[in-house]
């Protein structure tokens, strides 16, 4: 084992254990500063990954910007005091059984693939590109997540406007 | 249970120093509960401005009981409001100070014989550590006040309880 | 001594999107709903990246992972108005109580 | 500018004297006695007639005539019952700058008088204040409560001249 | 092996995380703990609170979240950009100005809705009501 | 538009201004008085405590009805006919006792009123303000300058000659029926 | 490197990390968190005809050391009405969103925390941890103070960080790059290298940036100010309103920390307005190591100018706190969308078409 | 708006560090808007009515100190005037002029308080401490002369406890040459910025009918656009002989009767308060200022209600008098009292922020308010 390894199950067990917290804790603000972890542990992650930009991009976005959004949004519609901060569950037995079924069968099917696996090092200037596929290959996307973005931006505030 | 809970016995010449220490800093640095109640309160804000500076003694007001080591009684306390100066008081965390400003607060001062809605004395709610008199008391006055609580709490020792 | 590789990856994103299905399911609040998504989409980034660097794809792979989290973005934005407006109308964000309450 | 005696007169003219009363053998102040269950439709008046516009209320003060009979109680406390408890209105135009004294009286035993919170919105207050204080109940008012006692304040109308004062408030010692 | 330039940056996490504990607990052997009941009362000018405070807030700082939660995704998709635009010249630049032109127009969008405005007072002067006396406790204190 | 600009640049203009305004104030000298270590030398009317000069007190009582707050308390024994109280400094002859002369200063309200009405001019108002104290009853402050068994004697000496007078006036009428119950007896 | 000073002595590189990592928070932070509450203390006071502390030390310079061991002593009240877990881990988180930006700070070409290519951005997310344990800490504390506070803070926060985006970006931009050393070192040499006089590069277009760089300059200088909390940006912790914002409820240490995150923030946001404009690190006139020949000297000399810069910028913080009022929430937000905002967009365009052309 | 945001009562006060002493304001909030705001006070009422039936009417004078004690000249003046009245009795000139200089003095004083706490209240620290340091200057002028620097009890129904200070005249106008130049710097920090002027103006406006009819006044009122001061248009003393301004708010930077007018307006009177005192050390005469003092104060049975222009505006007393030493009734009318009045009408559709700003620019006092 060496420090990769240690490196990468310690963020694995951040991020695992977070995601079931999220999942599991009754109270909704417990639920999303678990969220805080699990994308932390992710973007840890990314990083062990080689992509530094996308790490980054990671805590930009979910942590600064979905995770307070997300914030608002359960201050916003929650009564907090009371109960019903604790949102409840439903069927809990069921969904779980079928869940760990599901994650089974992708679990074996991926231990049963023979990946194509490279250890590939660590690639410098990411993000120089990054922006070279954005401008070159991905131009149309580009313009396109553009043009996505203005959407969910008019759509949304129009929406909470309303 | 922290040190200042405890209670050593011995006059360890390590204790000493660090009650010394802990003393200096206490006193050198007595936040003050940004708090003022009648006339005295315009002296103790004449105290904290220019021409006699608080700040000298490391005083500084603080908005929230919660951050602060001294409340300054600095005027009258009726009635109505000696539940509020006391739950004030409690609210601040130990170790804590009381400073009563004025003739009000150290016994009803000019009424204490026909004020039926004035509490007669501070002291009455909460324990008062230096009594500094004047009508209101000169802001000398009050700085000598402090810095006789400061040599009180110089003189204190918070380890070596009896 | 295990090095640690691609499945390993594998398995933390299989792990998140499992939870993140459990949360969409089991949840009934709606915010929570959209944490689950928000972890799915998480997995799949995860995914993305992983098969990149292990599949020697380049910048493929983060290029697709950095638009994923760009349509997180916008889908968050969008799902939480929307989970606003049917408080609103509903004074309830959780979603069993809103399929009653709709007819 | 016009005095006081003429204002009576206007007065007089308007509302008949049953109500009124003109006091004018006092120093310094004379003053007009009104009914207290009318004073609130004279003020109107004065408020509004275009000859007078008494448009500022300057004070209004209560006050307790202790003009009863003093008895004393078996604890050896002073009581009064019967007299009245009084009211003095002083207005002011701010236009015609005339001033004007009002008083209107109520019994002790049952201070009702109209409110004129409604004419000056000024009165409020000072209304609440005279409630307060002397116990004065003014009918019509918006919010009859205590305003400076505390709200459980239960030991009477400390400006009364028979006050007593309570040995406890709320677990504190009162007197020194 | 080395450790890279991230695993610093998480040492240095660790570093505060670290302080804060150690300093948090090391004041505890120091600081007292006297508890009373009123002490733990929540502050509130030294009033009894009314009510509670987790009352469902303003749909303003929703707004404003959602904003900058879509600005700051384009700024993102913006760096890499604007990193190397430069190499393509006013291809380039075009491009990213196309983006940037989007991301102006729902800028302009917002701001003809007036959703870049935080609640403003909504102050109705107030105004002198000039009426007359209400009668109704007169004629039952004169019977 | 030109709302617009003007506004952004009345806010950097004034900002400017206002700091030009503090940094000037940065290298005026402060007017601070480093209090323990300087004094401020006071007027010569200051108002703290009060002094009262018991050699020229003559116990009149008059600092105490002219208090408002009421936190003089005088007592007075009236002096023996034969003894000599002394002389105020104006040449008045004394003839009380002050047995009690307590000021409280927790309760005075330093407002002077019990200054002037004081014939012999003892009570007076001095600049001494810092005075704080632990406890509260160090306040009360007590002039009197007879020890308290002096005190004591004075008030059992003139209650003795109270007493005496009292005798001395009853004896007359005491002895007489004295005498007369005596009388018939044989 | 000091990093590879101390991977010689102590021979593991994590060793060496960790004390790479602690010294910012021992010879830096503490030292000048304590120094800066004195010098506030002390430039509030001179500003207003006071002296500020006195009696503890000369010119009370331990005042702040004596305020922190108070602290220490301070008993620790966590209400009953607070969300205990929360309300304890808030501070940890935003001690380490501010601290955790200090890695990415050069203080000198030979101590910089972590060398990441990517080291603005890494501020820039480092920041959102801030706003999740404000948040956290207003919305544990259960106090309508400290929950208005934490949601104006968090609101007011993250409407400031898009001007302060977009004028790094209009950097990024300009210089291609987006490591803060590589940054610093751009601006070698003399003034007029600094990316506020338009940067290395030499001709027409460097004239033509100045009056742009230096509306970028107060756009970001405004906006960090704001995302400090400083005044007039203090609404969160106005005084005369919300008591003391979402730290109301806090006492002892970990208000402590808040207080030491705000000022470790405060040199930081300076510290990233000297590294992006004011030549980071770099001498404005050349070095005396160079003069000398004593290159060692080099990295110390660098290392105090980029203090003098930051301190120096902390210091015109401090003077504006003590000058200006402070605004309403509207209008904060009304300045950050409405002027900042668009100002910084166009001139953003403005300079990428320069650029270009 | 897309979610009605729920109710919330807030309490501020009475502890807090802008409602300047123990007002508490209980907030009805909607959001961030006040849609109720009720005033509760009383945390400082000290019976000040009860004393003054229980002494002798020398010795109300130092709890008449105590009410407003930002301005104690003003209301010793009040009280000396109104018993002067229910007495009959004449004092000399020389009495006058000091009282209405140490009246103008304290006016300053009282304005710097409500103009530096303003300062404080919308978030500058500075000015605030600068006003302080001038008010010092005023309160040694004050202290020199009666030896109390707050509570002065120098005031005397028929006259005054001390003659000036021999040095007062000159100190007084080093005072004015010292002070002129202070009032430009003030505008220079606080006035003029923009960002105080966005706080205050087109805030807490005032309609000048509602004013009249709650019975505002003073610079309150001013502001609001009425020229309306005692001192002008019911003149006690010898205000009559001098010639100043009485400053009125014209919306200079927002609307009429907004708290920018309501603060500027202090600040213009300080000036004016300049000019009268500068005129009254002129013409100043020479005389006693004991001598009309009576000794026995025992006035005939009736009843007077006398005013004055204190710093905050009307300052009523109603006293009467049952022929005994002690006064029957004394019943003060505050101006501070009154204008917490109009709160709940002011405040209402404004935000948290804005409270502070139209509180402060009310100017109260609390010991008045509830004396
Ligand atoms: S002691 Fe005197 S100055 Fe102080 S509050 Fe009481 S009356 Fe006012
Ligand atoms: S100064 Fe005033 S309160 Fe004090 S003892 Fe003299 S008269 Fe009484
Ligand atoms: S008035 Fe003077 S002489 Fe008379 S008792 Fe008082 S101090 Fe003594």
């Amino acid at each position: 084992m060496n420090v990769y390894d240690i490196i990468f199950y310690l963020f694995a067990a951040i991020t695992i254990l977070s995601a079931f917290f999220v999942v599991t804790t009754r109270n909704i603000v417990y639920s999303a500063y678990y969220l805080l972890f699990t994308f932390f542990g992710v973007a840890g992650i990314y990083v062990l990954l080689g992509a530094d930009f996308i790490a980054m991009v990671q805590l930009i976005v979910y942590v600064g910007g979905i995770l307070i959004l997300l914030l608002f949004g359960v201050m916003l519609t929650n009564r907090i005091t009371s109960v019903e901060i604790r949102s409840g569950s439903i069927h809990v037995v069921p969904a779980t059984i079928g869940v760990a079924l599901f994650a089974g069968i992708l679990l074996a099917s991926m231990w049963n693939t023979e990946w194509k696996s490279v250890d590939t090092a660590a690639p410098a200037a990411t993000t120089q590109n990054l922006g070279f596929l954005l401008i070159h290959q991905y131009t149309l996307v580009f313009e396109l997540l553009g043009i996505l973005l203005l959407i969910a931006l008019i759509g949304a505030a129009s929406m909470a406007r309303k | 249970m922290g040190l200042l809970d405890k209670q050593f016995n011995d006059d360890n010449i390590v204790i000493t120093k660090v009650d010394d220490l802990l003393n200096w800093a206490r006193l050198s640095s007595l936040w003050q509960v940004g708090f003022g109640l009648a006339c005295c309160a315009i002296e103790m804000m004449a105290t904290s401005a220019s021409h006699y500076d608080f700040d000298r003694f490391g005083v500084i007001p603080r908005p929230s009981p919660r951050q602060s080591d001294v409340i300054i009684i600095s005027g009258t306390v009726t009635l109505k409001m000696a539940t509020r100066v006391k739950r004030l008081y409690e609210q601040m965390p130990d170790p804590k100070y009381v400073i009563s400003m004025g003739s009000c607060s150290n016994c009803g001062g000019p009424y204490w014989e026909h004020g039926y809605h004035v509490l007669k004395g501070v002291d009455r709610v909460i324990p008062v550590d230096v009594y500094v008199p004047g009508c209101p008391p000169r802001p000398e006055a009050l700085l000598e006040g402090l810095l006789k609580l400061q040599e009180k709490i110089r003189n204190e020792s918070l380890v070596k309880k009896s | 001594m295990i090095q640690v590789g691609l499945n390993h990856f594998l398995v933390v994103s299989t792990a998140l999107f499992a939870l993140g299905i459990l949360g969409i399911v089991t949840r009934k609040n709606a915010v929570m709903v959209l944490m689950g998504i928000e972890l799915i989409l998480n997995s799949a980034n995860i995914n993305f990246i992983a098969f990149a660097k292990f599949g020697n794809f380049g910048f493929q792979g983060q290029a697709m992972a950095l638009f994923v989290i760009i349509l997180a973005a916008a889908e968050a934005a969008i799902a939480l108005a929307i989970v606003l407006n049917i408080y609103k109308t509903f004074s309830t964000v959780n979603v069993d109580e809103i399929d009653t309450l709709k007819d | 500018m016009k005095s006081t005696e003429e204002i009576f007169e206007i007065l007089k003219a308007n509302f008949g004297e049953s109500i009124l009363e003109l006091v004018a053998a006092v120093p310094v102040e004379k003053f007009i006695r009104i009914n207290q269950l009318e004073i609130d439709k004279v003020c109107l008046f004065l408020r509004d007639d275009q000859d007078l516009l008494f448009d500022s209320l300057m004070n209004l003060s209560g006050v307790d005539d202790a003009n009863g009979k003093k008895v004393a109680s078996e604890n050896g406390d002073q009581i009064i019952s019967g007299g009245t408890l009084s009211v003095y209105y002083h207005l002011e135009s701010t236009k015609y700058r005339h001033k004007l004294v009002l008083k209107t009286s109520a019994e002790r035993e049952k201070p009702d008088i109209i409110s004129v919170s409604n004419v000056w919105r000024h009165a409020d207050w000072h209304e609440r204040e005279a409630y307060d204080l002397l116990g004065i109940n003014f009918l019509n008012h918006p919010d009859l409560r205590r305003i400076l006692m505390p709200y459980d304040w239960e030991a009477g109308y400390p400006l009364r001249k028979d006050y007593k004062n309570p040995e406890f408030y709320q677990g504190m010692k009162v007197p020194y | 092996m080395m450790l890279t330039e991230f695993g610093k940056i998480f040492v240095f996490i660790l570093v505060a995380v670290f302080f804060v504990v150690v300093a948090v607990i090391a004041a505890k052997f120091v600081r007292p703990k006297r508890p009373t009941h009123e002490k733990l009362l929540t502050y509130e000018c030294g009033e009894n609170i009314i009510g509670s405070p987790w009352v469902k807030f303003n749909i303003r700082f929703y707004v404003v979240a959602l904003i900058f939660l879509i600005f700051d995704v384009e700024v993102v998709l913006l760096i890499p950009w604007a990193l190397v635009y430069k190499q393509f010249g006013l291809e380039g630049f075009l491009i990213g100005a196309i983006f940037l032109f989007l991301l102006g127009l729902g800028m302009a969008y917002e701001w003809r809705k007036g959703d870049l405005e935080w609640v403003k007072p909504k102050v109705i002067p107030p105004a002198l009501k000039k009426e007359v006396t209400a009668e109704q406790v007169t004629e039952e204190v004169t019977a | 538009m030109k709302e617009y600009f003007k506004n952004a640049w009345s806010a950097l203009f004034t900002i400017f201004v206002g700091m030009k305004v503090t940094f000037k104030h940065l290298f005026v000298p402060a007017v601070t008085i480093q209090y323990p270590d300087v004094k401020l030398q006071l007027p010569e009317r200051e108002r703290n405590r009060l002094y009262v000069n018991m050699d020229d007190c003559i116990g009149c009582d008059q600092c105490a009805r002219a208090c408002p707050v009421d936190c003089i308390s005088i007592e007075t024994v009236k002096g023996l006919p034969g003894e000599d109280l002394g002389k105020t400094s104006n040449g008045k002859r004394k003839a009380l006792w002050v047995t009690k002369f307590d000021i409280d200063f927790a309760k005075c309200c330093y407002c002077q009123l019990c200054v002037f009405p004081c014939p012999t001019e003892c009570i007076y108002m001095t600049d001494v303000y810092e005075f704080s104290e632990f406890e509260r009853s160090n306040l009360i402050y007590d002039f009197v300058t007879l020890t308290p068994q002096e005190r004591e004697e004075k008030k059992i000496n003139y209650a003795k000659f109270e007493a005496e007078k009292a005798a001395a006036k009853l004896a007359p009428a005491a002895v007489k029926p004295a005498e007369s119950k005596e009388a018939p007896k044989p | 490197m000091i990093y590879d000073f101390f991977l010689k002595i102590t021979g593991s590189n994590i060793l060496a990390s960790i004390i790479q990592s602690l010294l910012p928070l021992f010879i830096f932070i503490l030292p000048f968190a304590l120094f800066a509450v004195w010098l506030e203390r002390k430039v509030s006071a001179h500003m207003q005809d006071r002296l500020g502390p006195m009696r503890v030390g000369k010119h009370g310079w331990l005042q702040t050391v004596a305020d922190i061991l108070k602290l220490i002593q301070k008993e620790d009240i966590v209400p009953n009405d607070a969300d205990k877990p929360l309300f304890n881990i808030a501070p940890i988180l935003v001690f380490v969103g501010s601290y955790a930006v200090f890695a990415a700070i050069p203080f000198s070409g030979a101590f910089i925390g972590s060398n990441i290519d990517l080291g603005i951005i890494f501020i820039i997310a480092a920041s959102g941890f801030v706003v999740a344990g404000i948040l956290m800490a207003g919305w544990a504390s259960n106090n309508k103070y400290s929950l208005l506070g934490a949601m104006r803070s968090a609101a007011q926060i993250i409407s400031y960080e898009i001007p302060t985006v977009l004028v790094v970006l209009t950097i990024i931009m300009i210089t291609g790059t987006t490591n803060l050393a590589t940054l610093s070192e751009m601006q070698t040499g003399h003034f007029w290298n600094w990316m506020i006089f338009g940067g290395p590069n030499f001709g027409i277009a460097k004239f033509i940036f100045i009056p742009f760089m230096i509306i970028n300059f107060i756009i970001i200088y405004i906006s960090t100010l704001a995302e400090v909390n400083r005044t007039p940006f203090d609404i969160p912790e106005a005084e005369s309103e919300l008591v003391s914002g979402y730290h109301t409820e806090y006492s002892g240490m970990k208000f402590a920390m808040f207080f030491l995150a705000e000022y470790a923030n405060m040199f930081a946001v300076s510290a990233i307005v000297t590294a992006l404009f004011f030549g980071g690190y770099q001498s404005p006139i050349g070095y005396l190591g160079n003069l000398f020949g004593a290159h060692w000297l080099i990295p110390i000399e660098q290392f105090i100018w980029f203090t003098a810069k930051g301190i120096f910028f902390v210091f015109v913080q401090m003077w504006l706190r003590w000058t200006l009022p402070r605004l309403r929430v509207d209008q904060l937000m009304a300045a950050c969308w409405k002027y900042l905002i668009p100002i910084a967009f166009v001139n953003l365009i403005i300079i990428g078409l320069i650029t270009v052309l | 708006m897309a979610l009605k945001t729920e109710e919330m009562i807030l309490n501020m006060g009475p502890q807090h560090p802008s409602t300047h002493g123990v007002l508490r304001l209980e907030l009805e909030l909607e959001g961030e808007i006040i849609i109720g705001a009720k005033p509760h006070i009383g945390y400082l009422h000290r019976c000040f009515e009860k004393h003054c039936e229980a002494m002798t009417y020398p010795q109300v004078t130092p709890y008449t100190d105590r009410m407003d004690y930002l301005a104690s000249m003003y209301n010793e003046f009040g009280y000396a005037l109104a018993v002067e009245k229910l007495l009959g009795i004449q004092v000399p000139e020389r009495v006058e002029y000091i009282r209405v200089i140490m009246g103008e003095f304290q006016r300053i004083a009282s304005h710097l308080v409500a103009i530096g706490t303003y300062g404080l209240d919308i978030g500058a620290m500075t000015p605030f401490l600068y006003c302080f340091r001038d008010r010092e200057r005023i309160l040694s002028l004050f202290e020199q002369t009666c030896g109390a620097r707050l509570l002065y009890n120098y005031i005397w129904v028929g006259g005054l406890s001390h003659d000036l200070h021999p040095d007062f005249i000159n100190q007084a106008k080093d005072f004015i040459k010292y002070f002129r130049p202070k009032i430009k710097e003030l505008n220079d920090l606080l006035t003029n910025n923009k960002i105080f002027i966005d706080r205050t103006a087109n805030v807490g406006i005032l309609p000048l009918d509602l004013a009249i009819n709650y019975g505002i006044s003073g610079p309150n009122l001013r502001a609001s656009g009425f020229k309306w001061d005692i001192r002008k248009d019911d003149p006690y003393s010898v205000y009559n002989k001098f010639d100043f301004e009485i400053p009125i708010g014209n919306g200079t930077m927002g609307t009429v009767g907004d708290c920018w007018d309501r603060y500027y307006i202090r600040v213009l009177e300080m000036e004016e308060s300049l000019k009268i005192i500068e005129q009254a050390l002129e013409q100043i005469p020479e005389g006693d200022v004991t001598s009309a003092i009576p000794k026995r104060i025992k006035p005939a049975v009736g009843q007077v209600y006398s005013r004055v222009e204190n710093p905050r505006g009307e300052l009523g007393y109603f006293v009467m008098s049952d022929g005994s030493v002690n006064p029957f009734r004394v019943k003060v009318k505050g101006p501070s009292f009154v204008h917490l009045g109009i709160m709940n009408e002011l405040l209402k559709g404004y935000m948290i922020a804005d409270v502070i700003a139209i509180l402060g620019s009310i100017d109260i006092v609390l010991g008045e308010v509830d004396r």
